[in-house]
C-alpha cells in the first residue's frame, strides 16, 4: 500500500484564489521525493496540510490525503492528533525558533514519547537518550538537561530529528531542513537523513529549493510552480533531461562553472512568480516561458503521465536531445 | 597600477564577558580594478564584519586599509569620501531600504547627503542609474513594499552606484533571492562590472555562486583567511583541508561522490579560538604540531594557503 | 547500526573550544551582581532626585526640622552647621545620602517623632495591601487573558475583553467609591474604613476575619486596573507566542492542544507578565495614597497624604524613600525569578 | 498630511476607533464651547445646593453644595482635563522619545546611563512623586502637568529604545552610514519615521493616564484651586457620599468615559497601525 497519497489537493483561503492546485503526490515507504519550486510555490503548505497543521485562514478545499490508505481530511481532530507523531513527523527549516526556549531538550523529547507510547518518566529518558545517540550528537547524556540556546544550529536540527523519529513514524516529511544551516552542517544533515531513512525504512518527502540538495538525497522528484505540480520523475531523469520549461529554466538559471574571465550570463527566467490571486489562466507559467504560444494562454494544461512515471504538465514540453 | 583595496594585518576585536572576540584576526588582502574577490565562509566567520569594517561602518582595531591609496579617516569628510569610493549592497532585499521613503528618495539620497547638483540633476541621474539596473520610471515613485525581492536588489544596486564608487563590497546579496531572480542579479552585476570597470568584493556562503563570479577566492575561517589565489587554482588545486571540505560540501558535488569525507562538528566559538592552528579542532590531517604554532598564509604554486601540511599529502 | 568513524580525535562538537581555565565569574553570578550593581545606583539617583526636591521646597531642612518648636537662632544655626548647609551644594549632596542610606530622614513635626519610626510603624498595612493586590489581580489578571486568547475572536474573547476595557478605564479611586456605595452603604455588608472594628478587643481568628473583612474593598479597589493590564497582557503575549514555531513543532508532535497551549505556549507568555509585576508594585505604593486615604487605613499612603497637607516634607520624602526601596527589591527578586523562569536570560 | 487624513478615515472604519472619536469630538465640542454656553464660568452659585440630577429643569445634572450648576461644571472640567492630558503627554512624549532614541542609537554608555535614569524614574512609585512635586512645589496647573509628565516618560522611552535597537541594525541604516548621512540624521530621518506606530498607539494611553492623573491630584484636593476640574467635583462628592452620590457619579461618568474613548482609539490605532495583529482575529 502507498504509504502516502496526495489525489488532487486544493488549498486556499476560499472558494477562490487556491494557493495550492490540482496537487497530486505520492510517497512509498523508503523511498526519499523531492518536493522543488521557489518562494511561493506552495510546497510548505502541502506539507502542513499533510500534518493538519494549516493556518486557521487555510484549509484543505478539495482533494483527500491518504495515509496508509486511511483518509486524513475526514478523521476527527483526536486521531489525527495520533498521527502527528506516531505515525508522521516533521522537521522545520528553523531550526534555532523550532524548540521551546524555556524546556530542556531532554523534557521536549520525552513528553512526545510519553503522550504516545504512555511510557514512565525512566523508559522515556532512556529512549531519548537513544534517539539523540541516533542522531549523533556526542555527550548524548549531558545534552539532555540543556536548554536550545546552549546547542549550535546543527545540534538543535538534530535534536528536531530526534523528536520527529522519536516514534519511530512510517513518513518523515522535511521542510527546508538544511537551509538555515552553514554548508559543511548541512553535508552532516544531509548524510545524517539518508541513513536514517535507509535503517528506518521511511519514506521521506524532503521540501527543498535547492536542485542540488535535492540530487543528493532524493530518488524521485516534484517539481511545483505557482501552486501545481509542473513535472515529475526520477532525479537523474529529470535534472539531465528536463521537460517542462519552468524545470529547465530553473537548472540553467543556477550559476555553474565559470572562474570570471568573461563569465557566460546566465539563463534567467523573466519576470517572477505571480501572487495567487494573479495567477493567469491557462498555464501558470505561459507570462515568463519562452515556448509559450496561444494555445497556453486558452487551456491549462494538464499533468500527462508517461508509463515510467515521469509527469510534465506543458503542451509543447522539450523532447529530449533539445538543449533546455 | 594601485589596488582599489588594500588590507594589511586588518584585526577587529571586541570585548565579550568571556573575552576578546576575534571577529577579524589580521586579515591581508588586495583588490585590484575590475577584479572581483570572492569571500567565502561559513557564519561567524568574520566575512561580514570584514566588509563593515571595509566600508566604514565599523572601526578595525588594529591594520591598515586604503581605499584607491588613501587611508580613510573617521571625520565626516573622510566618510564622504570613502562613500564615493566603496559602496555596499546587502542579503536581505526587505531592510536594506527604508520602508518609508519613495525609490526615487531612496537612490538620490546619496548624493544628497553629498550636496552634490540640484534636485532635478539628481532626479536626471536616478533615472539613468535607475535604467541601467533595468528599474523603468515607473518604479521610481514606488514604495519599497510595491516592488518585487529582485526589483528591490536593483535599487539597492542603483543606490550603491549613484555616486559612482570603484568598489562595490556585496554581502551575500544574491542569497536570499530565488534561483531565478539570482540570475537575474548575477547577470546584472556582471554586466556592470564590464561597463563600468566595478571591483567586487564579492561575500557569500555558496561556493557555486563565488566560482561563477569571482576572479580571485579567499577562503576565511575564524577571522583569518586559510587560502587565497585565482578562482581556478583555489577551486582546483584546493589545498587548505578546510577549503577541500567546504567544496566537497556543495551538495552538486557531494551527489557526485556519496562517500567523500565530511567535516564534523561546528565552527569553535571566535572567543578563545583554539591555539595554534584554529582549524585543526576539524581538521582530518592535524597533528601534533598544529596546536603548538599558528600556521601563517604561504605561497604554494600560484596561490597562498595558511597550513603546515598542505602540500604534504 | 554503524557508526561512522569520526575524522577527529578530539570530538568538541558544538559547545567549541574547551573553556579557557580563568577566574572569570560564572554568567548566572556575573548577571546577579550586575543587578544589584544596577538597583544600587537607582536608589542613588533617587536620592539625587529626593535632594533637588528639598532644595525646591520653601525653606531649607532646618526650618523643616524646626517645624512648630521654638528653637534659638543659636540652635538653629548650630543645626544648619550639623548639617552642612552652609557648605557648598555637592557636600550637602553627599551629606545628604548618606543620611538617607542610615535611614535618617530627619524629624517628623507633625508626629513629633523621627520621620523614619512613622513610616515603620505605617508599613505594614501598606505592605499588606500590596501583596494582597499584586498576588490577586496577577492570578486573575492571567486567567482572564489566557482564556480571552484561547477563545480569541469568540464571544467569551469579546466579553472579557469588554470588560478588560472597563476596569482599565476606570481610575481606582472611583471603584473605591462606587464599592463604599454598594457594599458599605447600601448593603451594609462590608465595613467603610479603618483597618479593623476599635474598641472591640478582637483576637486570634476573630481579629484576622475582622482585619480581612476591612480589606476586602481596599484591595478590590487596588486590583481592578491592573487585572485589565494582566489580562490585555497576557491575551496579547500568549497570541503572540502561538505564533512561534515551538508551537508549530509542539502541535507536530502530536501533542494534546491542552499541552501546546498551557505548557508550551503559556510558560513563555508569562516571561512579560513577571516584568510587569514590578511597575504594578511601584503603582501600587502611588495608589496606596488614594485608597488608603479614602478607606481611612493608618499606612504609607495615608502617611503622605496627610505630610502633604501640613507640609512635611521629611515625612513626605521619606515615603518616597521607602517606597522606591521596596520597588527596587521587588525588582531584583523578579529579576532573580526570571533567571530560573528563562534559562536564557543571564546569556545576554 | 495626507498620511494623518487617511489614517482618521481608517480610523472611523473601525467599530472601536468609531465609537471612540465620536465620544472624543463631543468631550472635544464641551470645552471649546464652555466659554461660549457659560459666559459666567463654572464658579457661579446658581440655585438651591444639593440639587438632585431631575429636580430641577433649571438644572438637569443638578447643584453641588454651594448651589453651583454641575453642568458649566464638567464643561470647564473637561477643557483642564484635555489640557493637561494633552500637554503633559506631549511633553512626555518628547522627552521619552528623545531619550529613547539617543540611548537606543548611541548605545554604551550614554544607553546605560540613561537607561538607569529611566529606572529610578520607574522605581519611584509615579502618583506618588507627582504628588511629593505638587505638594512642594505648590499646586498650579504647570507644576501639575510638570508632575505628570515627569513621571510618564519613561514608558515612552522604553518603548522608542526598543525600536530603535531594533531598526538600528536594519541594513538600511548601515546603507545610511556608508553614505556618510550624518547620526542625528539616521536618528530623526531615517529610524523615528519608522517608530511612530507605537508611539501614537501609547500617546493615546499617555493622554488618557494623564487625565486620570489629574483628577485624582484634584480628588485629593491638591488641583490648582483656581480651575474646576472633574476632580475637583469629585473632591466635592466625597464629602457627601451618604446623601449625594449624584456629585460623584456626574464627573466620575465624564472622566470614565473620556478615558474608555481614548483607550478604544489607542486599541484602533494599534490594529489599524500593526496589520500584523489583525490577522489572528
Amino acid at each position: 500500500m502507498t504509504l502516502l497519497h496526495i489525489d488532487n489537493l486544493r488549498v486556499g483561503p476560499g472558494r477562490s484564489a487556491p494557493i495550492v492546485e490540482e496537487l497530486t503526490l505520492t510517497v512509498e515507504r523508503g523511498e526519499t521525493v523531492g518536493l522543488v519550486g521557489e518562494s511561493g510555490c506552495g510546497k510548505s503548505l502541502t506539507a502542513l496540510s499533510i500534518m493538519g497543521l494549516l493556518p486557521e485562514n487555510l484549509r484543505v478545499r478539495q482533494g483527500r490525503i491518504l495515509l496508509e490508505g486511511q483518509e486524513i481530511q475526514s478523521l476527527p481532530q483526536r486521531k489525527l492528533r495520533h498521527l502527528r507523531g506516531e505515525k508522521m513527523g516533521m522537521i522545520f527549516q528553523e531550526p534555532l525558533t523550532a524548540l521551546n526556549p524555556v524546556m530542556t531538550v531532554g523534557s521536549q523529547i520525552t513528553e512526545v514519547l510519553r503522550t504516545h507510547r504512555g511510557l514512565s518518566a525512566n523508559a522515556a529518558r532512556a529512549r531519548a537518550l537513544e534517539l539523540l545517540t541516533l542522531v549523533k550528537i556526542p555527550d548524548a547524556e549531558a545534552r539532555l538537561n540543556d536548554y536550545p540556546h546552549q546547542m549550535s544550529g546543527g545540534m538543535r536540527q538534530r535534536v528536531v530529528i530526534a523528536i520527529a523519529l522519536a516514534c519511530s513514524p512510517s513518513l518523515l516529511i522535511a521542510d527546508e531542513p538544511t537551509t538555515a544551516l552553514d554548508v559543511t552542517v548541512q553535508a552532516q544533515i544531509l548524510r545524517l537523513l539518508k541513513q536514517l531513512q535507509q535503517e528506518e525504512n521511511l519514506g521521506l518527502l524532503f521540501i527543498t529549493h535547492d536542485l542540488g540538495v535535492v540530487r543528493q538525497v532524493a530518488d524521485r522528484i516534484v517539481v511545483m510552480y505557482a501552486g501545481s505540480v509542473v513535472e515529475e520523475g526520477r532525479v537523474d531523469a529529470v535534472l539531465d533531461a528536463p521537460r517542462h520549461p519552468y524545470t529547465a529554466g530553473l537548472i540553467a538559471a543556477r550559476p555553474q562553472g565559470s572562474f570570471a574571465a568573461g563569465a557566460p550570463r546566465l539563463a534567467d527566467i523573466a519576470g517572477s512568480v505571480p501572487a495567487p490571486e494573479a495567477r493567469p489562466d491557462g498555464c501558470v507559467f505561459r507570462a515568463r516561458c519562452p515556448r509559450a504560444q496561444s494555445r497556453c494562454e486558452a487551456e491549462r494544461p494538464a499533468l500527462v503521465r508517461a508509463p515510467t512515471g515521469r509527469a510534465t504538465r506543458c503542451h509543447f514540453p522539450l523532447t529530449e536531445g533539445v538543449p533546455a | 597600477m594601485n589596488p582599489v583595496l588594500r588590507t594589511e594585518a586588518l584585526e577587529l576585536h571586541h570585548a565579550t564577558a568571556r573575552g576578546a572576540l576575534r571577529a577579524v584576526d589580521g586579515i591581508t588582502l588586495e583588490i585590484a580594478k575590475g577584479e572581483t574577490l570572492g569571500l567565502v565562509g561559513e557564519s561567524g566567520c568574520g566575512k561580514s564584519t570584514l566588509a563593515r569594517c571595509i566600508v566604514g561602518i565599523q572601526n578595525p582595531t588594529g591594520g591598515t586599509l586604503s581605499i584607491e591609496g588613501v587611508h580613510p579617516g573617521t571625520s565626516r569628510a573622510t566618510r564622504l569620501e570613502r562613500a564615493r569610493n566603496v559602496q555596499m549592497i546587502f542579503q536581505d532585499p526587505w531592510g536594506a531600504l527604508n520602508p518609508r521613503l519613495s525609490v526615487e528618495r531612496i537612490i538620490t539620497e546619496p548624493l544628497q547627503v553629498a550636496g552634490i547638483g540640484t534636485r532635478a540633476e539628481r532626479r536626471a541621474a536616478a533615472l539613468a542609474i535607475a535604467q541601467k539596473v533595468g528599474l523603468s520610471p515607473y518604479h521610481l515613485e514606488r514604495l519599497p513594499h510595491e516592488l518585487s525581492g529582485g526589483q528591490r536588489q536593483r535599487v539597492s544596486i542603483a543606490r550603491a552606484l549613484v555616486l559612482n564608487p570603484n568598489l562595490l563590497v556585496c554581502d551575500e546579496a544574491v542569497s536570499a533571492l530565488d534561483v531565478s531572480v539570482q540570475a537575474q542579479v548575477l547577470n546584472l552585476l556582471l554586466d556592470l562590472q564590464k561597463e563600468l570597470g566595478l571591483s567586487y568584493l564579492f561575500i557569500s556562503h555558496d561556493l557555486a555562486v563565488v566560482r561563477y563570479i569571482a576572479n580571485r577566492i579567499a577562503v576565511m575561517y575564524l577571522g583569518r583567511i586559510v587560502e587565497i589565489g585565482p578562482a581556478e587554482d583555489v577551486w582546483i588545486h584546493r589545498l587548505h583541508p578546510y577549503t577541500q571540505a567546504l567544496i566537497n560540501a556543495i551538495p552538486d558535488e557531494a551527489a557526485r561522490q556519496d562517500d567523500a569525507p565530511i567535516l564534523e562538528g561546528d565552527v569553535p566559538s571566535p572567543v578563545n579560538p583554539p591555539s595554534g592552528c584554529p582549524f585543526r579542532t576539524r581538521c582530518p590531517i592535524a597533528r601534533t604540531e598544529c596546536a603548538e604554532s599558528r600556521p601563517e598564509l604561504r605561497r604554494v604554486g600560484t596561490h597562498e594557503v595558511a597550513c603546515h601540511f598542505a602540500d604534504a599529502g | 547500526m554503524s557508526e561512522p568513524v569520526p575524522l577527529t580525535g578530539t570530538g568538541t562538537t558544538g559547545r567549541g573550544p574547551a573553556k579557557a581555565p580563568s577566574r572569570r565569574l560564572s554568567p548566572a553570578l556575573r548577571y546577579v551582581l550586575r543587578r544589584l550593581l544596577q538597583a544600587v545606583l537607582v536608589m542613588m539617583l533617587v536620592m539625587v532626585g529626593s535632594f533637588l526636591l528639598v532644595k525646591l521646597a520653601p525653606g531649607d531642612m532646618v526650618d523643616a526640622m524646626a517645624g512648630t518648636r521654638d528653637l534659638t537662632a543659636d540652635q538653629i544655626a548650630s543645626l544648619r552647621e550639623r548639617y552642612g548647609l552652609d557648605q557648598s551644594v555637592f557636600v550637602q549632596l553627599i551629606r545628604y545620602m548618606a543620611l538617607l542610606a542610615t535611614f535618617d530622614f530627619g524629624y517628623s513635626p507633625i508626629n513629633a517623632a523621627p520621620a523614619m519610626d512613622v513610616i515603620l510603624a505605617r508599613l505594614p498595612v501598606t505592605a499588606i495591601l500590596v501583596v494582597c493586590s499584586v498576588s490577586l489581580s496577577m492570578v486573575i489578571g492571567t486567567i482572564f487573558g489566557v482564556l480571552a486568547s484561547r477563545f480569541a475572536g469568540k464571544a467569551v474573547d469579546l466579553g472579557i475583553s469588554l470588560f478588560m476595557l472597563l476596569l482599565y478605564a476606570t481610575p481606582s479611586f472611583i471603584i473605591a467609591i462606587l464599592l463604599i456605595l454598594i457594599f458599605a452603604v447600601k448593603l451594609h455588608w462590608l465595613p467603610i474604613a479603618g483597618f479593623e472594628s476599635v474598641g472591640m478587643g478582637y483576637t486570634g481568628l476573630t481579629y484576622l476575619k475582622d482585619v480581612a473583612a476591612h480589606l476586602i474593598l481596599p484591595v478590590t479597589a487596588l486590583c481592578t486596573f491592573y487585572i485589565a493590564i494582566y489580562g490585555r497582557i497576557g491575551r496579547a503575549s500568549m497570541l503572540e507566542v502561538l505564533k512561534l514555531d515551538f508551537v508549530r513543532t509542539a502541535r507536530g508532535k502530536g501533542l494534546t492542544e491542552g499541552r501546546v497551549f498551557y505548557v508550551h505556549a503559556l510558560r513563555n507568555a508569562l516571561l512579560p507578565l513577571v516584568t510587569m509585576a514590578g511597575l504594578q508594585v511601584s503603582s501600587l505604593f502611588g495608589g496606596a495614597v488614594l485608597i488608603e486615604t479614602i478607606f481611612g487605613l493608618p499606612g504609607m499612603g495615608r502617611t503622605a497624604f496627610d505630610a502633604v497637607f501640613q507640609r512635611d516634607t521629611n515625612l513626605l520624602l521619606g515615603v518616597v524613600f521607602i517606597s522606591s526601596l521596596a520597588v527596587v527589591i521587588v525588582n531584583f527578586v523578579i529579576d532573580m525569578l526570571y533567571m530560573v523562569l528563562d534559562p536564557r536570560v543571564n546569556l545576554k | 498630511m495626507r498620511g494623518a487624513l487617511s489614517l482618521l478615515g481608517r480610523l472611523a472604519r473601525h467599530p472601536s476607533g468609531l465609537i471612540g472619536m465620536v465620544l472624543i469630538l463631543a468631550i472635544v465640542a464641551m470645552s471649546a464651547l464652555a466659554g461660549i454656553l457659560y459666559p459666567d464660568g463654572p464658579w457661579t452659585m446658581a440655585g438651591p445646593p444639593r440639587l438632585w440630577p431631575g429636580a430641577d429643569p433649571r438644572f438637569p445634572l443638578g447643584t453641588d453644595t454651594f448651589g453651583r450648576d454641575l453642568i458649566p461644571a464638567l464643561f470647564y472640567g473637561a477643557r483642564v482635563s484635555l489640557l493637561v492630558g494633552v500637554s503633559a503627554a506631549g511633553a512626555a512624549l518628547v522627552i521619552g522619545t528623545v531619550v529613547g532614541a539617543i540611548a537606543g542609537y548611541w548605545g554604551g554608555w550614554v544607553d546605560d546611563a540613561l537607561m538607569r535614569l529611566t529606572d529610578a524614574f520607574q522605581t519611584v512609585p509615579n502618583f506618588l512623586l507627582s504628588i511629593a512635586i505638587v505638594g512642594i512645589i505648590g499646586a498650579s496647573l504647570p507644576v501639575i502637568t510638570f508632575a505628570i509628565a515627569i513621571v510618564a516618560w519613561p514608558m515612552i522611552a522604553r518603548l522608542v529604545r526598543a525600536d530603535v535597537l531594533r531598526l538600528r541594525t536594519y541594513d538600511f541604516v548601515q546603507s545610511c552610514k556608508i553614505i556618510g548621512m550624518s547620526d542625528l540624521r539616521i536618528v530623526f530621518q531615517q529610524i523615528l519615521p519608522n517608530c511612530l506606530a507605537p508611539i501614537i498607539v501609547t500617546a493615546s494611553v499617555l493622554v488618557a493616564n494623564s487625565i486620570i492623573v489629574e483628577a485624582s491630584l484634584a480628588f485629593l484636593g491638591l488641583g490648582d484651586p483656581n480651575v474646576m476640574s472633574w476632580g475637583t467635583v469629585l473632591n466635592i462628592g466625597r464629602q457627601e457620599l451618604r446623601n449625594g452620590w449624584y456629585l460623584t457619579a456626574v464627573p466620575a461618568v465624564a472622566l470614565v468615559l473620556t478615558v474608555m474613548s481614548l483607550n478604544l482609539i489607542g486599541d484602533a490605532l494599534n490594529d489599524v497601525l500593526n496589520p500584523r495583529l489583525k490577522e489572528r482575529k
